[in-house]
């Protein structure tokens, strides 16, 4: 079984490193990125058409969840499926078995500063970096930031309650199941849009078409199905990062942490 | 004459950064790397201010420079919190250790 | 109630300073965001709800008033510490050594400003805190000689007014 | 011009507190000495530095610009909460790892041997 795995990756790396001979050159004016085929050139149209197509200022913005929308799906995929696979190993054999904590805390050591210094400055910065996520999830359009981004953060935001009390106190507010849960939801989020502009008889995430779902224009409707999709990706960023955290300082136990 | 001065000061900045480096390479002990990677992500949230400054775009890359120090604090504190409660180093790093013939082991 | 009210519009102060358009979509979406955190998270920045809202705000001005003072002496400490590092031979200055302060101070947040302005200036750091025990690194004995507790005066200061006389119940 | 100029002053002051600390961080004799020079040398210098960039973006005293330096001390008030806590973290795990400070020879260590408390 292992050596046909090998073989599988060794003849797939062959065929991927046979490929990079006809790339064009690094920075390559003419490249059909760059300069384009005829007198089509697919950054030039970016540059010039974003603002007209879809209202978004930011050009990566544009690309990143409309032009090219099918790729940043499956790269929201790929966070989803190591966050499960991270879960599904360590959740179904915890080493030791579901009882005692993975590191004995002695209390002796831990004396009055963990609680009152550490304990009270990220009480107080908790809700800052949470509405500061949310700030960056929102302003996708404008500044560079948008659902990976704030989700990283927003993780962030719980697994510093867990850093300054214990895991407990952090899955009492965002508990295994409600992860789990939202991390499915932020990939149904965004695949259910691409969906929807499926069934009204257009292109998969074609967002164009949802001027009537979102009650505007088929151009404001891209800007809004991008704001969408983004929050779809803070989503399953956020309960992934939270995920992982928790179930790596567990040992898959989610008892005490670090 | 702002700009050129926020160039010159970001580059030293930038110099300022090798002594760091050196205590990461050198150590003695894993915290003093950890510290020293520390002090290099507060120059970098600084270091981001000066380039928004140079290129026009503050607003921009003051986002950049509160997310690099919320995620370098919450980085510095897990690692406390990871030597503090694992002690994977425990006395390995510390003189002590280096004097003693019989390394410290935790039970 | 109360509480939850002031969580919700310092949270929107912070929003609105950061985002910086204001049409009502953004803004629309800031209150969204704002009632969210507050809702998941609003026990966590008031932790004692025992005071009113005045005296809370007299508390806030105060606070204010004494962050100037530590500003003005954090120039001190760090002039100090780059005596000790730049003036040649001064390093013959380093006596680094470990003390114990014992502070008078109840509440946690009044030992959490303590301990916090103690890192902050002259070359000295808080080790632990056991009880009302600071252990205390400092890196010479000029900056050991700092702890004579007048911070610990203005910080009693800050909770407890000196027209009242009792001392206060805890603070945030 | 008189703003562009305060404001280069309090950035050139703060690289002086950032050679400082970079300084001690080399040359400092053990851990918990360059701990001072890390967490608080480079609390200042920030300080200083962003400060005196947010004087700079005050130049025309509009709204906007308001806002932008009020943003510039955000990240100031955001520093000066979170690097004493960071330094205090560190400096505790690293006591708590055993790491043995230098202690004047006029002094005594009053918490005692680190490795002793080995639980």
């Amino acid at each position: 079984m292992k050596w046909i795995g090998l073989i599988a990756v060794v003849l797939t790396g062959a065929l991927l490193l046979s490929a990079v001979g006809d790339f064009p050159d690094f920075g390559d004016p003419k490249s059909p990125a760059n300069g384009g085929v005829g007198d089509f050139s697919v950054s030039q149209y970016y540059i010039t058409h974003t603002e007209q197509d879809t209202k978004v200022p930011n050009v990566v913005t544009a690309v990143l969840a409309d032009y090219r929308g099918y790729d940043t799906m499956f790269e929201t995929t790929v966070i989803f499926i190591a966050g499960i696979g991270i879960i599904a190993i360590l959740r179904s054999h915890p080493p030791g078995g579901r009882r005692g904590p993975a590191h004995p805390i002695d209390a002796t050591v831990d004396g009055d500063h963990q609680r009152i210094i550490i304990g009270i400055t990220c009480r107080i910065m908790i809700p800052i970096i949470q509405i500061f996520a949310l700030y960056v999830v929102a302003h996708g359009h404008h500044s560079p930031g948008g659902g990976f981004q704030g989700g990283v953060m927003l993780g962030a935001s719980f697994i510093l309650i867990g850093l300054s009390r214990d895991l407990q106190a952090a899955l009492a507010r965002f508990s295994e199941r409600r992860f789990i849960v939202l991390a499915c939801l932020g990939v149904a989020i965004y695949a259910g849009f691409g969906l929807l502009c499926l069934l009204l008889e257009r292109n998969f995430l074609d967002y164009g078409v949802l001027d009537g779902f979102f009650h505007t224009d088929p151009v404001m409707a891209r800007s809004h199905g991008i704001f969408a999709v983004e929050v779809g990706v803070a989503f399953t960023v956020t309960a992934i990062m939270f995920a992982i955290y928790a179930n790596l300082s567990s040992k898959g136990r989610l008892d005490e942490g670090l | 004459m702002f700009e050129t001065f926020s160039i010159i000061a970001g580059a030293i900045l930038l110099l300022l950064m090798l002594p760091a480096f050196y205590r990461v390479v050198v150590g003695p002990t894993a915290i003093d790397r950890i510290v020293a990677v520390n002090v290099i992500g507060t120059k970098t949230a600084v270091l981001l201010v000066f380039i928004g400054v140079i290129f026009g775009r503050v607003e921009m890359f003051v986002d950049f420079a509160l997310a690099y120090g919320m995620l370098n604090f919450i980085g510095s504190l897990a690692a406390a919190r990871y030597l503090h409660r694992v002690r994977p180093f425990y006395g390995k790093g510390g003189q002590l250790a280096e004097a003693e013939a019989t390394p410290t082991e935790r039970p | 109630m109360m509480y939850r009210a002031v969580t919700f519009s310092l949270l929107l102060a912070i929003w609105l300073v950061f985002s910086g358009i204001y049409d009502a979509f953004h803004i629309g979406l800031g209150i969204l965001s704002c009632l969210f955190v507050t809702w998941i998270s609003s026990d966590l920045l008031f932790d004692d709800r025992s005071l009113g809202f005045r005296a809370r705000l007299g508390q806030a001005w105060r606070l204010g008033g004494y962050l100037a003072w530590l500003g003005w002496q954090l120039v001190l400490s760090n002039l100090h510490l780059l005596k000790l590092t730049l003036k040649p031979g001064a390093m013959a200055e380093v006596e680094p050594r470990i003390t114990l302060y014992r502070t008078a101070l109840k509440s946690d947040f009044e030992k959490f400003l303590l301990a916090n302005s103690i890192t902050l200036t002259p070359g000295t750091i808080t080790i632990k805190i056991l009880g009302d025990d600071f252990y205390i690194h400092s890196i010479s004995k000029f900056a050991a000689d700092g702890l004579d507790g007048q911070m610990e005066r203005r910080i009693a200061a800050i909770f407890a007014p000196a027209g009242s006389g009792s001392p206060s119940p805890s603070a945030d | 011009m008189i703003l562009d100029l305060v404001s280069m002053l309090l950035i050139a002051a703060g690289l002086l507190f950032f050679v400082g600390a970079a300084v001690g961080l080399v040359r400092f004799p053990d851990f918990y000495t360059r701990m001072h020079a890390a967490g608080k040398g480079d609390t200042l210098s920030s300080l200083l530095v962003i400060s005196g960039f947010a004087l700079h973006e005050f130049k025309d005293f509009e709204g906007m610009d308001f806002i932008l330096a009020l943003k510039l001390l955000a990240i100031c008030v955001f520093i000066m909460m979170t690097s004493p806590t960071s330094t205090h973290a560190l400096i505790d795990a690293g006591y708590e790892d055993g790491i043995e400070p230098v202690i004047a020879p006029d002094a005594e260590n009053v918490l005692g041997d680190p490795t002793s408390r080995q639980p």
